[in-house]
Protein backbone atom coordinates (compact mmCIF):
# COMPACT_ATOMS: atom_id res chain seq x y z
CA UNK A 1 0.00 0.00 0.00
CA UNK A 2 1.08 3.56 -1.10
CA UNK A 3 -0.55 6.62 0.96
CA UNK A 4 -0.74 9.72 -1.45
CA UNK A 5 -1.65 13.12 -1.01
CA UNK A 6 -4.32 14.67 -3.52
CA UNK A 7 -4.65 18.07 -3.88
CA UNK A 8 -7.54 19.90 -5.96
CA UNK A 9 -7.21 22.60 -8.14
CA UNK A 10 -10.06 25.37 -9.40
CA UNK A 11 -13.35 22.80 -11.22
CA UNK A 12 -11.79 19.67 -9.21
CA UNK A 13 -11.66 21.70 -5.72
CA UNK A 14 -15.34 22.89 -6.73
CA UNK A 15 -16.78 19.73 -8.04
CA UNK A 16 -15.24 17.72 -5.12
CA UNK A 17 -15.87 19.87 -2.93
CA UNK A 18 -12.43 19.50 -1.08
CA UNK A 19 -9.21 21.03 -1.23
CA UNK A 20 -6.96 17.98 -0.36
CA UNK A 21 -7.61 14.44 0.66
CA UNK A 22 -5.14 11.26 1.92
CA UNK A 23 -5.61 8.40 -0.37
CA UNK A 24 -4.18 4.48 0.18
CA UNK A 25 -3.85 2.55 -2.93
CA UNK A 26 -2.65 -0.58 -3.89
CA UNK A 27 1.79 -1.03 -4.91
CA UNK A 28 2.02 -0.13 -8.43
CA UNK A 29 -0.77 2.20 -8.95
CA UNK A 30 -0.49 5.19 -11.13
CA UNK A 31 -1.77 8.51 -11.71
CA UNK A 32 -4.83 7.63 -14.37
CA UNK A 33 -5.84 4.82 -11.83
CA UNK A 34 -6.56 7.84 -9.51
CA UNK A 35 -8.60 9.23 -11.96
CA UNK A 36 -10.83 6.24 -12.41
CA UNK A 37 -11.69 6.17 -9.19
CA UNK A 38 -12.35 10.20 -9.06
CA UNK A 39 -14.64 9.45 -11.88
CA UNK A 40 -16.32 6.97 -10.02
CA UNK A 41 -17.00 9.05 -6.83
CA UNK A 42 -18.18 12.39 -8.72
CA UNK A 43 -20.56 11.91 -12.06
CA UNK A 44 -19.45 15.20 -13.25
CA UNK A 45 -16.12 13.51 -14.46
CA UNK A 46 -18.08 11.03 -15.84
CA UNK A 47 -17.19 12.17 -19.46
CA UNK A 48 -13.51 12.56 -18.66
CA UNK A 49 -11.86 9.52 -19.27
CA UNK A 50 -8.42 10.47 -19.88
CA UNK A 51 -6.96 12.68 -17.20
CA UNK A 52 -6.16 16.57 -17.36
CA UNK A 53 -2.45 16.76 -16.85
CA UNK A 54 -1.36 15.06 -13.73
CA UNK A 55 1.98 16.68 -11.21
CA UNK A 56 3.59 14.52 -8.73
CA UNK A 57 5.61 16.65 -6.14
CA UNK A 58 5.06 19.86 -8.26
CA UNK A 59 6.53 17.82 -11.62
CA UNK A 60 4.53 17.47 -14.31
CA UNK A 61 4.59 13.46 -14.87
CA UNK A 62 2.88 11.30 -17.68
CA UNK A 63 -0.84 9.83 -16.62
CA UNK A 64 1.28 6.11 -16.25
CA UNK A 65 3.32 7.52 -13.45
CA UNK A 66 4.26 4.81 -10.91
CA UNK A 67 3.28 6.45 -7.44
CA UNK A 68 5.26 6.01 -4.18
CA UNK A 69 4.32 6.45 -1.01
CA UNK A 70 4.18 10.19 0.73
CA UNK A 71 3.67 11.45 -2.81
CA UNK A 72 2.10 14.57 -3.66
CA UNK A 73 -0.40 14.25 -6.53
CA UNK A 74 -2.30 16.97 -8.18
CA UNK A 75 -4.50 17.12 -12.01
CA UNK A 76 -3.91 20.05 -13.29
CA UNK A 77 -7.36 20.92 -15.35
CA UNK A 78 -6.72 23.17 -18.42
CA UNK A 79 -4.37 25.76 -17.23
CA UNK A 80 -5.43 29.36 -17.72
CA UNK A 81 -2.74 31.81 -16.67
CA UNK A 82 -1.60 34.88 -18.21
CA UNK B 1 12.22 36.12 -6.20
CA UNK B 2 8.33 34.89 -6.50
CA UNK B 3 6.59 35.20 -9.33
CA UNK B 4 3.00 35.43 -7.26
CA UNK B 5 1.21 38.05 -5.73
CA UNK B 6 -1.80 38.99 -4.14
CA UNK B 7 -1.41 42.57 -4.67
CA UNK B 8 -1.59 45.14 -7.68
CA UNK B 9 1.42 44.86 -9.80
CA UNK B 10 3.80 47.40 -9.75
CA UNK B 11 4.68 47.69 -13.50
CA UNK B 12 7.33 50.66 -13.05
CA UNK B 13 8.87 48.57 -10.21
CA UNK B 14 9.56 45.62 -12.83
CA UNK B 15 10.41 47.56 -15.70
CA UNK B 16 13.16 49.17 -13.48
CA UNK B 17 14.21 46.10 -12.39
CA UNK B 18 15.54 44.91 -15.73
CA UNK B 19 16.73 47.66 -16.97
CA UNK B 20 20.88 47.95 -17.26
CA UNK B 21 22.83 50.74 -18.77
CA UNK B 22 23.40 48.50 -21.95
CA UNK B 23 19.76 48.06 -22.68
CA UNK B 24 18.07 49.86 -25.67
CA UNK B 25 15.14 48.40 -25.54
CA UNK B 26 12.33 47.59 -23.46
CA UNK B 27 9.15 45.03 -24.03
CA UNK B 28 6.63 44.95 -22.18
CA UNK B 29 3.44 43.16 -22.06
CA UNK B 30 0.39 43.37 -19.89
CA UNK B 31 -2.44 40.85 -19.65
CA UNK B 32 -5.91 42.62 -18.53
CA UNK B 33 -9.09 41.61 -17.69
CA UNK B 34 -11.38 42.18 -20.40
CA UNK B 35 -15.41 42.95 -20.20
CA UNK B 36 -16.07 39.97 -22.09
CA UNK B 37 -14.95 36.51 -23.18
CA UNK B 38 -16.51 33.66 -25.91
CA UNK B 39 -19.48 36.48 -26.27
CA UNK B 40 -20.28 36.49 -22.47
CA UNK B 41 -19.96 39.58 -20.69
CA UNK B 42 -17.43 39.17 -17.62
CA UNK B 43 -17.12 41.50 -14.59
CA UNK B 44 -14.19 39.71 -12.71
CA UNK B 45 -11.99 36.70 -13.07
CA UNK B 46 -10.58 35.00 -9.81
CA UNK B 47 -6.92 33.70 -10.49
CA UNK B 48 -5.90 30.80 -8.58
CA UNK B 49 -2.60 29.01 -8.85
CA UNK B 50 -1.00 25.58 -7.36
CA UNK B 51 1.68 27.97 -5.70
CA UNK B 52 4.95 26.33 -5.08
CA UNK B 53 4.41 24.47 -9.00
CA UNK B 54 3.49 27.61 -10.60
CA UNK B 55 6.44 29.35 -9.16
CA UNK B 56 8.63 26.44 -10.38
CA UNK B 57 6.68 26.48 -13.75
CA UNK B 58 7.41 30.25 -14.01
CA UNK B 59 11.26 30.14 -13.36
CA UNK B 60 11.47 26.91 -15.98
CA UNK B 61 9.93 28.89 -18.59
CA UNK B 62 12.42 31.79 -17.93
CA UNK B 63 15.58 29.98 -17.39
CA UNK B 64 14.75 28.49 -21.23
CA UNK B 65 14.05 31.86 -22.85
CA UNK B 66 17.21 33.47 -21.02
CA UNK B 67 18.82 30.42 -22.71
CA UNK B 68 17.78 31.25 -26.11
CA UNK B 69 18.11 34.95 -25.47
CA UNK B 70 21.01 35.48 -23.06
CA UNK B 71 21.13 38.89 -23.36
CA UNK B 72 17.24 39.21 -22.51
CA UNK B 73 16.76 40.39 -18.74
CA UNK B 74 13.06 39.26 -17.65
CA UNK B 75 10.79 39.80 -14.81
CA UNK B 76 7.38 38.87 -14.62
CA UNK B 77 5.06 38.76 -11.54
CA UNK B 78 1.36 37.37 -11.66
CA UNK B 79 -1.50 38.26 -9.77
CA UNK B 80 -4.35 35.90 -7.86
CA UNK B 81 -7.45 36.51 -6.29
CA UNK B 82 -10.25 38.50 -7.50
CA UNK B 83 -9.88 41.22 -10.17
CA UNK B 84 -11.65 43.47 -11.91
CA UNK B 85 -11.93 44.37 -15.40
CA UNK B 86 -9.38 46.50 -16.33
CA UNK B 87 -7.02 45.22 -13.92
CA UNK B 88 -3.69 43.45 -14.64
CA UNK B 89 -3.20 39.54 -14.08
CA UNK B 90 0.42 39.54 -15.77
CA UNK B 91 3.32 41.72 -16.43
CA UNK B 92 6.25 40.66 -18.25
CA UNK B 93 9.54 43.24 -18.71
CA UNK B 94 12.31 42.14 -20.86
CA UNK B 95 14.99 44.60 -21.76
CA UNK B 96 17.70 43.73 -23.88
CA UNK B 97 20.33 45.49 -25.86
CA UNK B 98 18.29 45.47 -28.92
CA UNK B 99 14.99 45.38 -29.21
CA UNK B 100 14.23 41.99 -31.53
CA UNK B 101 15.34 40.26 -28.92
CA UNK B 102 13.42 41.94 -26.21
CA UNK B 103 9.62 41.76 -28.30
CA UNK B 104 10.71 37.87 -28.69
CA UNK B 105 11.57 37.20 -25.46
CA UNK B 106 8.37 38.72 -24.15
CA UNK B 107 6.30 36.86 -26.33
CA UNK B 108 8.00 33.40 -25.88
CA UNK B 109 7.11 34.21 -21.74
CA UNK B 110 3.93 34.76 -22.43
CA UNK B 111 3.51 32.00 -24.66
CA UNK B 112 4.95 29.59 -22.26
CA UNK B 113 3.19 30.74 -19.14
CA UNK B 114 0.01 30.27 -20.99
CA UNK B 115 0.55 26.27 -22.11
CA UNK B 116 1.80 25.10 -18.88
CA UNK B 117 2.10 27.08 -15.75
CA UNK B 118 -0.71 25.79 -12.99
CA UNK B 119 -3.22 29.04 -12.68
CA UNK B 120 -6.40 28.90 -13.19
CA UNK B 121 -9.60 31.15 -13.84
CA UNK B 122 -13.07 31.50 -12.86
CA UNK B 123 -14.98 34.32 -15.05
CA UNK B 124 -17.63 36.08 -13.25
CA UNK B 125 -20.36 37.69 -15.20
CA UNK B 126 -24.14 38.48 -15.37
CA UNK B 127 -24.78 34.78 -16.34
CA UNK B 128 -23.08 33.17 -13.46
CA UNK B 129 -19.28 31.60 -13.34
CA UNK B 130 -17.42 29.43 -15.00
CA UNK B 131 -13.51 27.97 -14.76
CA UNK B 132 -12.23 28.74 -18.03
CA UNK B 133 -10.90 25.73 -20.39
CA UNK B 134 -13.75 22.92 -18.80
CA UNK B 135 -16.57 22.25 -21.18
CA UNK B 136 -19.36 21.09 -18.50
CA UNK C 1 -2.80 64.63 -30.46
CA UNK C 2 1.28 65.70 -30.43
CA UNK C 3 3.35 62.60 -30.30
CA UNK C 4 6.73 64.76 -29.34
CA UNK C 5 7.39 66.05 -25.83
CA UNK C 6 11.04 67.87 -24.65
CA UNK C 7 9.64 65.74 -21.23
CA UNK C 8 10.20 62.66 -19.62
CA UNK C 9 7.33 60.26 -20.66
CA UNK C 10 5.09 59.67 -18.46
CA UNK C 11 4.57 56.07 -19.16
CA UNK C 12 1.58 54.99 -16.99
CA UNK C 13 -0.46 57.69 -18.50
CA UNK C 14 0.01 56.30 -22.25
CA UNK C 15 -0.96 53.03 -21.28
CA UNK C 16 -4.29 54.21 -19.46
CA UNK C 17 -5.06 56.40 -22.89
CA UNK C 18 -5.38 53.21 -24.65
CA UNK C 19 -6.92 50.87 -22.46
CA UNK C 20 -10.61 49.99 -23.17
CA UNK C 21 -12.77 47.54 -21.12
CA UNK C 22 -12.65 45.04 -24.24
CA UNK C 23 -8.84 44.88 -24.17
CA UNK C 24 -7.48 41.78 -22.67
CA UNK C 25 -3.54 42.58 -23.64
CA UNK C 26 -0.94 45.29 -23.66
CA UNK C 27 2.22 45.59 -25.35
CA UNK C 28 4.61 49.04 -24.49
CA UNK C 29 7.42 49.24 -26.32
CA UNK C 30 10.25 51.36 -24.53
CA UNK C 31 13.37 52.50 -26.53
CA UNK C 32 16.16 53.60 -24.22
CA UNK C 33 19.82 55.43 -24.37
CA UNK C 34 22.14 52.56 -23.98
CA UNK C 35 25.74 53.17 -22.49
CA UNK C 36 27.22 51.91 -26.14
CA UNK C 37 27.18 51.74 -29.73
CA UNK C 38 29.11 50.42 -32.21
CA UNK C 39 32.09 49.49 -29.67
CA UNK C 40 31.90 53.04 -28.23
CA UNK C 41 30.88 54.54 -25.28
CA UNK C 42 27.80 56.52 -24.47
CA UNK C 43 26.76 59.38 -21.74
CA UNK C 44 24.36 60.89 -23.52
CA UNK C 45 22.23 61.51 -26.68
CA UNK C 46 20.52 64.59 -27.93
CA UNK C 47 17.37 63.99 -30.26
CA UNK C 48 16.24 66.70 -32.75
CA UNK C 49 13.25 66.75 -35.36
CA UNK C 50 12.10 68.33 -38.10
CA UNK C 51 8.43 68.71 -35.75
CA UNK C 52 6.10 69.46 -37.84
CA UNK C 53 6.82 66.83 -40.45
CA UNK C 54 8.10 64.10 -37.57
CA UNK C 55 4.71 64.54 -36.04
CA UNK C 56 2.75 63.90 -39.68
CA UNK C 57 4.77 60.78 -40.52
CA UNK C 58 4.05 59.46 -36.80
CA UNK C 59 0.62 60.00 -37.61
CA UNK C 60 1.20 58.38 -40.61
CA UNK C 61 2.27 55.15 -39.24
CA UNK C 62 -0.26 55.03 -36.60
CA UNK C 63 -2.78 55.55 -39.49
CA UNK C 64 -1.43 52.58 -41.30
CA UNK C 65 -0.75 50.24 -38.74
CA UNK C 66 -4.55 51.02 -37.26
CA UNK C 67 -5.86 49.89 -40.83
CA UNK C 68 -3.69 46.82 -40.62
CA UNK C 69 -5.31 45.90 -37.31
CA UNK C 70 -8.92 47.33 -36.43
CA UNK C 71 -8.97 46.16 -33.39
CA UNK C 72 -5.82 47.91 -31.56
CA UNK C 73 -5.13 50.67 -29.81
CA UNK C 74 -1.86 52.76 -30.21
CA UNK C 75 -0.63 55.83 -28.09
CA UNK C 76 2.82 56.91 -28.68
CA UNK C 77 5.44 59.50 -27.25
CA UNK C 78 8.82 60.07 -28.80
CA UNK C 79 11.02 62.41 -26.56
CA UNK C 80 13.61 65.14 -27.73
CA UNK C 81 16.91 67.34 -25.95
CA UNK C 82 19.62 65.90 -24.68
CA UNK C 83 18.59 62.48 -22.67
CA UNK C 84 20.75 60.49 -20.68
CA UNK C 85 21.72 56.69 -20.22
CA UNK C 86 18.67 54.55 -19.18
CA UNK C 87 15.94 57.23 -20.29
CA UNK C 88 13.19 56.34 -22.53
CA UNK C 89 13.23 58.31 -26.07
CA UNK C 90 10.13 56.05 -27.43
CA UNK C 91 7.50 54.73 -25.57
CA UNK C 92 4.87 52.87 -27.98
CA UNK C 93 1.35 51.20 -25.97
CA UNK C 94 -0.88 48.76 -28.10
CA UNK C 95 -3.59 47.75 -26.16
CA UNK C 96 -6.03 44.92 -28.11
CA UNK C 97 -8.72 42.50 -27.10
CA UNK C 98 -6.09 39.81 -27.89
CA UNK C 99 -2.36 39.45 -27.76
CA UNK C 100 -0.75 38.93 -31.23
CA UNK C 101 -2.20 41.91 -32.76
CA UNK C 102 -1.11 43.98 -29.39
CA UNK C 103 2.64 42.52 -30.00
CA UNK C 104 2.80 42.97 -34.20
CA UNK C 105 1.30 46.42 -34.24
CA UNK C 106 3.80 47.43 -31.72
CA UNK C 107 6.76 46.17 -33.19
CA UNK C 108 5.49 47.53 -36.60
CA UNK C 109 5.18 51.02 -34.95
CA UNK C 110 8.36 51.34 -34.07
CA UNK C 111 10.27 49.60 -37.14
CA UNK C 112 8.14 52.42 -39.27
CA UNK C 113 9.14 54.94 -36.97
CA UNK C 114 12.29 53.84 -36.97
CA UNK C 115 12.42 53.73 -41.14
CA UNK C 116 10.51 57.18 -42.05
CA UNK C 117 9.98 59.68 -38.87
CA UNK C 118 12.23 62.47 -39.53
CA UNK C 119 14.22 62.47 -36.21
CA UNK C 120 18.21 62.89 -35.46
CA UNK C 121 20.27 61.70 -32.85
CA UNK C 122 23.59 62.69 -31.90
CA UNK C 123 25.37 60.48 -29.67
CA UNK C 124 27.72 62.00 -26.34
CA UNK C 125 30.94 60.21 -24.87
CA UNK C 126 34.11 59.87 -24.14
CA UNK C 127 35.30 59.88 -27.59
CA UNK C 128 33.33 63.05 -28.90
CA UNK C 129 30.44 63.29 -30.26
CA UNK C 130 29.03 62.15 -33.84
CA UNK C 131 25.43 61.87 -35.94
CA UNK C 132 24.32 58.37 -35.61
CA UNK C 133 24.08 57.07 -39.53
CA UNK C 134 26.35 60.25 -41.41
CA UNK C 135 29.32 58.88 -41.91
CA UNK C 136 32.09 61.25 -41.91
CA UNK D 1 13.12 82.37 -60.66
CA UNK D 2 11.49 80.75 -57.57
CA UNK D 3 12.63 81.29 -54.13
CA UNK D 4 12.50 78.26 -51.77
CA UNK D 5 13.18 78.00 -47.96
CA UNK D 6 15.51 75.49 -47.06
CA UNK D 7 15.48 74.06 -43.62
CA UNK D 8 18.85 72.34 -42.21
CA UNK D 9 18.54 69.73 -39.91
CA UNK D 10 21.26 67.89 -37.66
CA UNK D 11 24.22 67.10 -39.10
CA UNK D 12 23.74 69.35 -42.30
CA UNK D 13 22.88 72.08 -39.98
CA UNK D 14 26.13 71.48 -37.86
CA UNK D 15 27.85 71.44 -41.18
CA UNK D 16 26.45 74.66 -43.28
CA UNK D 17 26.01 76.41 -39.86
CA UNK D 18 22.62 77.58 -40.03
CA UNK D 19 19.34 76.19 -39.68
CA UNK D 20 17.76 77.92 -42.54
CA UNK D 21 18.39 79.88 -45.93
CA UNK D 22 15.88 81.35 -48.52
CA UNK D 23 17.45 80.54 -51.83
CA UNK D 24 16.61 82.18 -55.45
CA UNK D 25 16.44 79.26 -58.32
CA UNK D 26 15.86 79.45 -62.03
CA UNK D 27 12.47 77.92 -62.91
CA UNK D 28 12.48 74.13 -62.94
CA UNK D 29 15.40 73.11 -60.55
CA UNK D 30 14.76 70.14 -58.56
CA UNK D 31 16.10 68.49 -55.32
CA UNK D 32 18.92 67.17 -56.70
CA UNK D 33 20.48 70.69 -58.40
CA UNK D 34 20.06 72.30 -55.14
CA UNK D 35 21.81 70.00 -53.57
CA UNK D 36 24.90 69.85 -56.07
CA UNK D 37 24.85 73.79 -54.98
CA UNK D 38 25.28 72.63 -51.64
CA UNK D 39 28.39 70.16 -52.01
CA UNK D 40 30.57 72.87 -54.34
CA UNK D 41 29.73 75.34 -51.09
CA UNK D 42 30.79 73.13 -48.03
CA UNK D 43 33.18 70.67 -49.47
CA UNK D 44 32.28 68.36 -45.88
CA UNK D 45 29.21 66.97 -48.42
CA UNK D 46 31.64 67.05 -51.57
CA UNK D 47 31.59 62.94 -51.45
CA UNK D 48 27.65 62.71 -51.10
CA UNK D 49 26.89 63.02 -54.71
CA UNK D 50 23.16 61.44 -53.98
CA UNK D 51 21.21 63.90 -51.86
CA UNK D 52 20.16 62.61 -48.73
CA UNK D 53 16.12 62.16 -48.79
CA UNK D 54 14.33 65.03 -49.96
CA UNK D 55 11.05 66.67 -48.19
CA UNK D 56 9.18 69.27 -49.79
CA UNK D 57 6.60 71.22 -47.42
CA UNK D 58 6.74 68.39 -45.04
CA UNK D 59 6.38 65.02 -47.31
CA UNK D 60 8.80 63.38 -49.00
CA UNK D 61 9.65 63.56 -52.59
CA UNK D 62 12.21 62.48 -54.88
CA UNK D 63 14.97 64.43 -56.12
CA UNK D 64 13.85 65.21 -59.17
CA UNK D 65 11.11 66.89 -57.72
CA UNK D 66 10.50 70.34 -59.33
CA UNK D 67 10.68 73.09 -56.99
CA UNK D 68 8.16 76.03 -56.68
CA UNK D 69 7.96 79.63 -55.62
CA UNK D 70 7.61 79.43 -51.93
CA UNK D 71 8.66 75.63 -51.28
CA UNK D 72 9.85 74.72 -47.76
CA UNK D 73 13.02 72.46 -48.87
CA UNK D 74 14.53 70.25 -46.35
CA UNK D 75 17.18 67.40 -46.74
CA UNK D 76 16.89 64.73 -44.61
CA UNK D 77 20.18 63.12 -43.17
CA UNK D 78 19.51 59.42 -42.10
CA UNK D 79 16.47 59.32 -39.62
CA UNK D 80 17.29 57.85 -36.14
CA UNK D 81 14.31 58.29 -34.13
CA UNK D 82 12.82 55.37 -31.84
Amino acid sequence: MVRVRLLYFAVLRDITGSATAEIDLPNGSNAADVWDRLRTQHRELGSYRQPPMVAVNEEYVGPNHILRDGDELAFIPPVAGG
Amino acid sequence: MTYLTDEPIDRDALIRSVMRGSDGACALFEGLVRNHHQGKSVESILYEAYRPMAEKEIARVVAEVCAASPDVAIAIQHRLGLLKVGEASIVIACSSPHRAEAFDACRMVIDRIKETVPIWKKERGPDGEEWVGWQK
